[in-house]
């Protein structure tokens, strides 16, 4: 049959020029590549979507990544070599309940207006708004360079890094209105208060009064918008779109060395986003927990990336829930404990991290030889790796196997196991699917499910969850293990809660002991000797009784584009990455400020 | 056949049909409508499509409720309140459909249709024995072999095989009246006349009652030479009588125009064309007033338009509702009343 | 039940190889669908899922030890394929025939009984139709806080009877004006008959089909979501597969994991074919005048 | 008491409100009765920020997000109607700005890929399906289209999006990985944006368009041999007419009606459809803010995004049924049954 093609008339020349046409208009976007690779350093993050977004720092639509590119604090504190670099502070001196920081005189806000310490004062009576600052007597300026704080008792450490530490961001110009009502009612609340840690019932009924109080102003603090950025680093904000955050350098800031021009953030939470943006050239500076096939591939497709593997300051694995048996009992939490091969685990979940140590201690490893006098180490319980000993654990605590090679209590139940994770926290997610799996093989049949954090949370606070995968310390920003005994051990805990401890445990010496009070002495307390001897209480605890189950000490893997648009990233030995005890964010911030990063241009 | 001591099969007295619609008009289908049907009648309903017939033929199968009038069903007004039917009446009236494709289920086997009658309704019982009968009665309506036809599905049979099916399934449980709509209309014309023996063969045999529905009169007259036939136009009777009687002198200027259609007919024209005005008829929805037929009618006079006509006889067994009709003048050929 | 009658005597009749001999295409799709009956019921004992994971193994190429490669945590993907059909041919399965049952169930009666109850059904019918599938699904899958397949079956039907139900009713509205069924109530047959003997088997190849349309969209629905990670659903199946193999373990970029990565998809593709392919045959199989 | 009588269009109009009401409360409900909740989530921070009592935190996290968990759902209902009618989707609980605003900015990423994919599946569907029709009896013509339209068909558009992502994505590097469009480009009309969205738009738009296409093929081709079997194309055959003509003004003309009506309904399901795939390619439409929104518990947010969906439903829906009427005037859309 010879039929003349249809491709001949009207109704087709339509179609055919409708066709081509798409597929002309399809061509240079297949051959349109990325144009404009000039100037400027981009790296990942998220920040609210415009138009909720708003240049307020302290309220939610103000937050994000951008943060450590625009504020700075007094001091930058940098673990490995425990010092702190002066940024708007110049110097400070501890004497006993009082603290004095020298400013930096050159330093300027956003607008050229010299930075003061009425600022810092604004800044820190916000925070005092938002919680901090417990047992704060007053702030006093002297002169516009200096600053005193005043506590009603010395303060330890801890207290100090958080006044050193956080970001200067309450210009007094803009936030006074709000900081000085709020200073009065620190002063009317230190009358009333004292310096008593336990309060009267009249006492109580202020002390709420006063969080109302404090919510009430904050809230009108919160609703501030600055008309134009602002911020004392190196760069302010310029443009936000969904996608991107783009930072231009501040005319006025102090940060005279800084020589790139241009931040731009890109919006990225999940690891294979951000792998998908350093396969494609797109940004300078990413961290994600990375297995080494895929970070080989990243480095074959783009040579220039360098690849850095840094502390996270926190370690991973799960808390256990007290109120479910047989989790109640210590034998089973110890035996658990011994039936996994945290090796092995923290290879499928985090290739680059650090094995929990035996002990379980809450601590960075780093940090035990500070903290763990040889006499406690003496005394504490090792969780190796050796499922016989945990089987026989169980079997000489009544426990027993059914036919099907399934545990039972001693009370005769099938034991089952369910394992809670957050969705999208891809690393917990993979580490317990190898636990559930292994857990299994042994006899204890376990699953994991996935919640998204809205559930996760409510899960974890009600108490509903078996085993829950959590951060265990989180030295974040502190570098103090205080944190960590905080969250396990003080009342209204986070990992504490979940676990459902009682308020008092036997201690080490046979006594039982009060939870809350050690835990205040070992954040609280000035004297060096009692906070350590308060720790070491706890540390045993946490070992001898499990609430925790860490399984790896984090590291994240940062990649690092050299030559593409900036250069001049550190070696991966250079203290200066301990800044990311903060966030990383603050590395890159400080390299871009410091002038450490350049623009790769000709040299 | 007609007794005069036995009640009729069915008898319809005065019986008005109206559908209500969905935008609150009101569709006349039947208006009083009288008919009896006593044991053994043939009679042929005609008129074109839409004029009630086939509502006609639902009333007389039980199955539409009269909107006014009676139906009375050997003997008893099957719509009376709180009245129950007795299945050996129900059972007593049978249908034949015009389409095979909607009468007969497509999924089912001619076995499959033809026994459940048998197996609620009849003596014989079990599985072996229905399939016996059901065997006899496709032999009985010419299906032969009837092991070649009762295990396929209608979709396999022909427009004249599928209704030999739809009559064996009418005649299956003995019934005293079937209701025959158009039971030809889909059939082949070459066949018609052997499906139209076959249910004449019915009535002469077992004395089976007849109402065949139709809008071709020549088939009506082979079908019922001896039997009564119905014209009805826009829901009304407009002519009854026995059935050559009607065709030699027909009263009625609507029958005379089919006649006029059939060539070598009474009244057949030369020219082949309608004595009508109008070859539209009028919305059953909103009829004409007066006679229904006066704006077709080629005789109509005022009186026509102004008051409606009574079905009136003409002579024993010949009735007709037309204002100018008589019983001295026999119609010629375009000649007037 | 009686379709199940109805359905037997067909395959009495030999009907249904009839059928699968002149239609190649169902034919393979009932082969498929075999093989992943076996593979979801025998598969499991033949295959051990070794469940302990060894990193050094991981994104192993595909070898005599393991067929289809092995995973992030070096475990047989195959393995992994073979126990993981389960859920999803039990999610597909319960999803399709709880939808088949509610539909019928609702269908048949907005369509025989009519009047009031048949207009409320329909606007309600209506609604469902309206909200927006996918979205809500979501939400539901979120407020379930589903853990097993069936629960998640049971979910995805809630969704798709009501399309399956204004089917039904509009079939048995047009069979309920066919003039067999008023022979019926001429030959005074019992309402069972009717329903189940005359009406039943004419919608049973519609039935069919959309039994088989419900399982392939639960399919997608299902994958999807678990791809979205919103179900706390554990990690043995096709879609938590391609959940951790997607977004979570990077396999999309190392070519050594694309064995794992598309073994999911391949399975998912094939299944998807089968139940299309065979859901020609089972017309046929149903509906005489398709087989003429 | 007189009886309104609502036209067709009215009636249609009348019931689609009636089914948005219907709908939005069912997802109100719905979206209320999930487990967890953002203040939930908010009063965790607050109590390990400011180490406050839970219950306090509870309750400042409710007054600054404004929202009272205590109040009754059907107050609730009632308020979120009330902004309704004053055309106020609400503030989203958690980005804190206007719903309406976080829509208009992601609604017209989706609809600028929904456009693109649809126009290109829709293209392809029907001139392949058409020439299927028309070349059906070429072999290899005939299993190119069908093996395209059954994989098109048996794989969901978000697999093939992965399939996609990986080898012209991650492998051969042709397009770019995620997002909308290149950050180092300025977003607004200008050339080197329009580009780069475009080049972004492409692997989400072909993953839509290859799962789609089977769909269009085969329902185009089922149309085609529909109207290939009509009388008027064997007498447009007989007449002598050219081949070409027949395709253009007989086929072509005829066939395509149905798949054109069922174009509104494709598009409607693409909004409210596309969350996958926009999820996979992180593009920043309808689909990727509703996994946002549903992450985070925003229920205002939620909300809104399904009175959108809905309300695009209940458009094409009724857009459909116009097209419908318009192409056969004898579909009367009001007088149903």
């Amino acid at each position: 049959m010879n039929r003349p093609g249809p491709f001949q008339n009207r109704f087709d020349r339509l179609l055919k020029w409708g066709l081509s046409l798409g597929l002309l208009a399809l061509l240079p976007a297949c051959l349109a590549s990325p144009t404009n690779q000039v100037s400027g350093f981009r790296c990942s993050g998220s920040w609210f979507i415009p138009p909720s977004f708003h240049g307020n720092p302290w309220s939610q639509g103000g937050d994000g990544t951008h943060l450590a590119f625009v504020y700075e604090p007094l001091f930058l504190y940098l673990p490995d070599s425990q010092t702190y670099l002066p940024q708007l502070g110049l110097s400070y001196k501890i004497s006993g309940k009082r603290l004095d920081i020298k400013l930096r005189p050159e330093a300027r806000w956003h607008d050229g207006r010299p930075f003061t310490s009425q600022d810092v004062k604004s800044s820190f009576l916000i925070y005092w708004l938002q919680g901090w600052g417990g047992r704060l007597k007053k702030i006093e300026t002297p002169d516009p360079h200096t600053v005193q704080f005043e506590w009603h008792e010395a303060v330890g450490p801890l207290e100090i890094r958080q006044v050193l530490g956080r970001r200067i961001q309450a210009a007094a110009h803009l936030f006074g209105q709000w900081s000085k009502p709020a200073e009065s009612l620190l002063h009317t609340a230190q009358q009333t208060l004292g310096a008593d840690r336990r309060y009267s019932q009249a006492q109580q009924r202020f002390y709420e009064n006063l969080q109302l109080k404090k919510n009430d102003l904050l809230q009108a603090a919160y609703a501030l918008r600055p008309p134009e950025p602002i911020g004392t680093n190196a760069y302010r904000v310029s443009k936000v779109t969904s996608s991107e955050l783009v930072l231009k350098r501040s005319p006025h800031s102090w940060h005279k060395a800084a020589r790139v021009q241009e931040v731009r953030i890109l919006r990225g939470s999940t690891n294979d986003v951000m792998w998908a943006y350093l396969l494609g050239g797109d940004i300078d500076a990413s961290h994600a927990t990375t297995p080494p096939d895929v970070a080989q591939q990243i480095q074959r497709l783009n040579p220039r990336v360098k690849l850095f593997h840094l502390p996270d300051f926190a370690n991973f694995g799960y808390v256990f829930n007290f109120r479910k048996p047989p989790l109640g009992d210590r034998v089973f939490r110890q035996a658990l404990a011994r039936l996994l091969d945290r090796d092995r685990l923290r290879m499928v979940g985090s290739y680059y991290s650090l094995t929990s140590d035996s002990q379980q201690l809450p601590l960075m490893q780093s940090d035990a030889s500070h903290w763990v006098s040889p006499e406690l180490k003496a005394g504490l319980l090792s969780y190796h790796y050796q499922p016989k000993q945990a089987f026989q654990a169980l079997s000489t605590a009544g426990y027993t196997r059914n036919s099907q090679g399934q545990w039972l209590t001693p009370q005769g139940q099938k034991i089952a196991l369910e394992i809670a994770v957050i969705a999208g926290y891809s690393d917990w997610v993979l580490a317990s699917e190898a636990v559930a799996a292994e857990l299994s093989h042994m006899g204890i049949p376990t699953q994991v499910r996935t919640y998204d954090a809205a559930l996760y949370h409510q899960l974890l606070r009600q108490g509903q969850i078996d085993l829950a995968a959590a951060f265990g310390f989180d030295y974040r920003q502190l570098m103090h293990p205080g944190v960590s005994l905080d969250r396990l051990f003080s009342q209204g805990g986070y990992l504490g809660m979940a676990a459902g401890l009682p308020v008092r445990l036997t201690g080490r010496k046979g006594r039982p002991l009060a939870l809350q009070e050690r835990v205040e002495t070992v954040v609280g307390s000035a004297d060096a000797n009692a906070a350590r001897a308060a720790a070491e209480d706890l540390l045993w605890l946490a070992n001898q009784q499990l609430p925790f189950l860490a399984i790896y000490e984090k590291r994240i893997s940062v990649f690092a584009l050299e030559g593409e648009r900036v250069r001049g990233w550190p070696q991966g030995d250079d203290p200066i990455w301990s800044l990311s005890s903060t966030s990383i964010d603050t590395v890159y911030a400080y390299l871009l400020s410091s002038g450490r990063l350049v623009p790769s241009g000709p040299s | 056949m007609n007794t005069e001591t036995s009640p009729p099969l069915v008898k319809l007295t005065a019986v008005d049909i109206r559908f209500g619609l969905a935008d609150g008009r009101v569709l006349q289908a039947g208006h009083q409508l009288n008919l009896s049907i006593h044991a053994g009648d043939m009679i042929a309903v005609i008129g074109e499509s839409g004029c009630g017939k086939s509502t006609l033929g639902k009333v007389v199968l039980g199955l539409l409720a009269p909107s006014a009038g009676s139906v009375e069903i050997a003997g008893q007004n099957v719509w009376a309140r709180g009245y129950r039917w007795p299945k050996a009446q129900r059972l007593a009236i049978q249908a034949i459909h015009q389409d095979p494709f909607s009468s007969l289920n497509p999924v089912r086997t001619l076995a499959q249709i033809l026994s459940p009658g048998l197996k609620y309704h009849s003596q014989t019982q079990g599985r072996e024995a229905i399939r016996l009968q059901v065997h006899e009665l496709l032999n009985a309506v010419g299906l032969t072999p009837s092991e070649r036809f009762i295990d396929k599905y209608p979709f396999q049979l022909s427009g004249g095989q599928k209704q030999r099916v739809a009559i064996a399934r009418a005649t299956l449980l003995s019934p005293r009246l079937i209701v025959a709509d158009e039971p030809v209309a889909a059939v082949d014309s070459s066949l018609r006349l052997a499906i139209l023996d076959l249910m004449k063969g019915c009535n002469r045999e077992q004395g089976t009652a007849f109402l065949y529905i139709t809008h071709d009169l020549a088939t009506a007259r082979y079908f019922a030479p001896e039997g009564q036939l119905v014209v009805m136009y826009l829901g009304r009777m407009v002519e009854t009588g026995q059935i050559e009687a009607c065709i030699q002198r027909p009263a009625h200027p609507y029958l005379q125009a089919l006649l006029a259609a059939i060539p070598g007919s009474a009244t057949a024209r030369s020219d082949g064309e309608l004595p009508l005005r109008s070859l539209e008829m009028p919305s059953p929805i909103d009829p004409p007033s007066g006679c229904v037929f006066h704006p077709r009618c080629p005789y109509a006079v005022l009186r026509c338009e102004q008051e409606a006509p009574q079905l009136r006889s003409l002579s024993p067994g010949h009735s007709v509702a037309c204002h100018l009709a008589t019983a001295e003048v026999t119609m010629e050929k375009g000649q007037g009343p | 039940m009686s379709a199940f009658k109805h359905s037997l005597q067909l395959l009495r009749q030999n009907v249904f190889w009839e059928v699968l001999r002149h239609n190649r295409r169902a034919a393979l799709g009932l082969f498929l669908l075999l093989g992943f009956a076996c593979m979801a019921t025998v598969g499991p004992l033949l295959f051990q899922l070794e469940t302990r994971s060894d990193y050094l193994l991981r994104f192993q190429a595909p070898s005599w030890a393991h067929w289809l490669g092995t995973d992030y945590a070096g475990r047989d993907t195959l393995a992994q394929l073979v126990h993981g059909s389960r859920d999803i041919i039990t999610i597909a399965f319960s999803s399709a025939l709880i939808t088949l049952l509610l539909a019928l169930l609702v269908g048949t009666l907005a369509g025989l009984l009519g009047g009031r109850l048949d207009q409320w059904l329909m606007r309600i019918i209506d609604i469902f139709l309206t909200l927006p599938r996918f979205p809500i699904m979501a939400i539901m899958a979120g407020l379930f806080s589903i853990q097993d397949p069936f629960s998640f079956g049971f979910v995805l039907a809630l969704f798709y009877w009501p399309g399956l139900a204004r089917g039904i009713r509009s079939q048995i509205l047009t069979l309920r004006s066919k003039d067999f069924i008023e022979i019926c109530q001429l030959m005074a047959l019992p309402l069972r008959h009717v329903i189940f003997a005359e009406l039943m088997p004419n919608i049973v190849p519609y039935l069919a089909i959309n039994f088989i349309n419900v399982a392939r969209d639960a399919i997608v629905a299902s994958v999807g979501i678990m791809l979205l990670g919103i179900v706390p659903l554990s990690a043995s199946n096709w879609g938590m597969m391609l959940n951790l193999a997607a977004t979570q373990t990077g396999a999309i970029y190392v070519p050594e994991a694309y064995p794992y990565l598309l073994a999911p998809i391949a399975c998912i593709v094939l299944f998807q074919f089968a139940l299309m392919a065979f859901a020609g045959g089972l017309e046929e199989f149903f509906d005489p005048r398709l087989r003429g | 008491m007189k009886k309104i009588q609502l036209t067709a269009w009215q009636n249609k109009l009348l019931s689609g409100l009636l089914t948005i009401l219907a709908a939005t409360l069912i997802s109100f409900v719905l979206i209320r009765l999930m487990p967890g909740d953002f203040l939930e989530l908010r009063a965790s921070e607050l109590v390990q920020q400011q180490g406050l009592p839970y219950a306090t935190a509870y309750k400042i996290a409710s007054t600054q997000y404004q929202y009272d968990p205590s109040v009754p759902v059907w107050q609730q209902f009632f308020n979120y109607l009330s902004g309704l009618l004053q055309g106020n989707l609400g503030t989203s609980m958690t980005l804190r700005i206007p719903v309406s605003t976080v829509i208009w900015q992601a609604l017209p990423w989706t609809l600028f890929l929904s456009v693109i994919s649809l126009a290109l599946s829709f293209s392809m569907g029907i001139s392949l399906g058409i020439l299927a029709a028309w070349y059906r009896r070429k072999r290899w013509f005939e299993a190119l289209v069908n093996g395209l339209s059954v994989f098109s068909q048996a794989i969901p558009d978000f697999l093939i999006g992965l399939l996609l992502l990986v080898f012209l994505g991650v492998r051969l590097r042709w397009f770019p990985l995620r997002g909308a469009y290149d950050i180092s480009t300025d977003p607004g009309f200008n050339l080197p944006f329009l580009l780069s969205a475009l080049q972004h738009a492409i692997l989400p738009a072909l993953a839509f368009t290859l799962a789609s296409v089977g769909g269009w093929i085969l329902a185009m081709r089922a149309a085609a041999l529909q109207v290939l079997s009509e009388d008027y194309i064997q007498v447009a055959r007989a007449k002598g007419l050219k081949q070409r003509r027949i395709f253009v003004r007989y086929l072509a003309r005829n066939a395509i009606m149905p798949p054109v009506n069922a174009l509104a309904i494709a598009f409607a399901s693409m909004i409210s459809g596309s969350i996958f795939v926009e999820w996979m390619f992180a593009y920043p439409g309808i689909g990727y803010f509703f996994g946002y929104a549903i992450g985070n518990r925003d229920f205002t947010l939620l909300q809104g995004i399904l009175l959108v969906a809905t309300v695009t439903m209940v458009l094409a829906n009724m857009v459909a049924d116009a097209i419908a009427t318009w192409i056969d005037p004898r579909i009367d859309s009001g007088l149903g049954k």
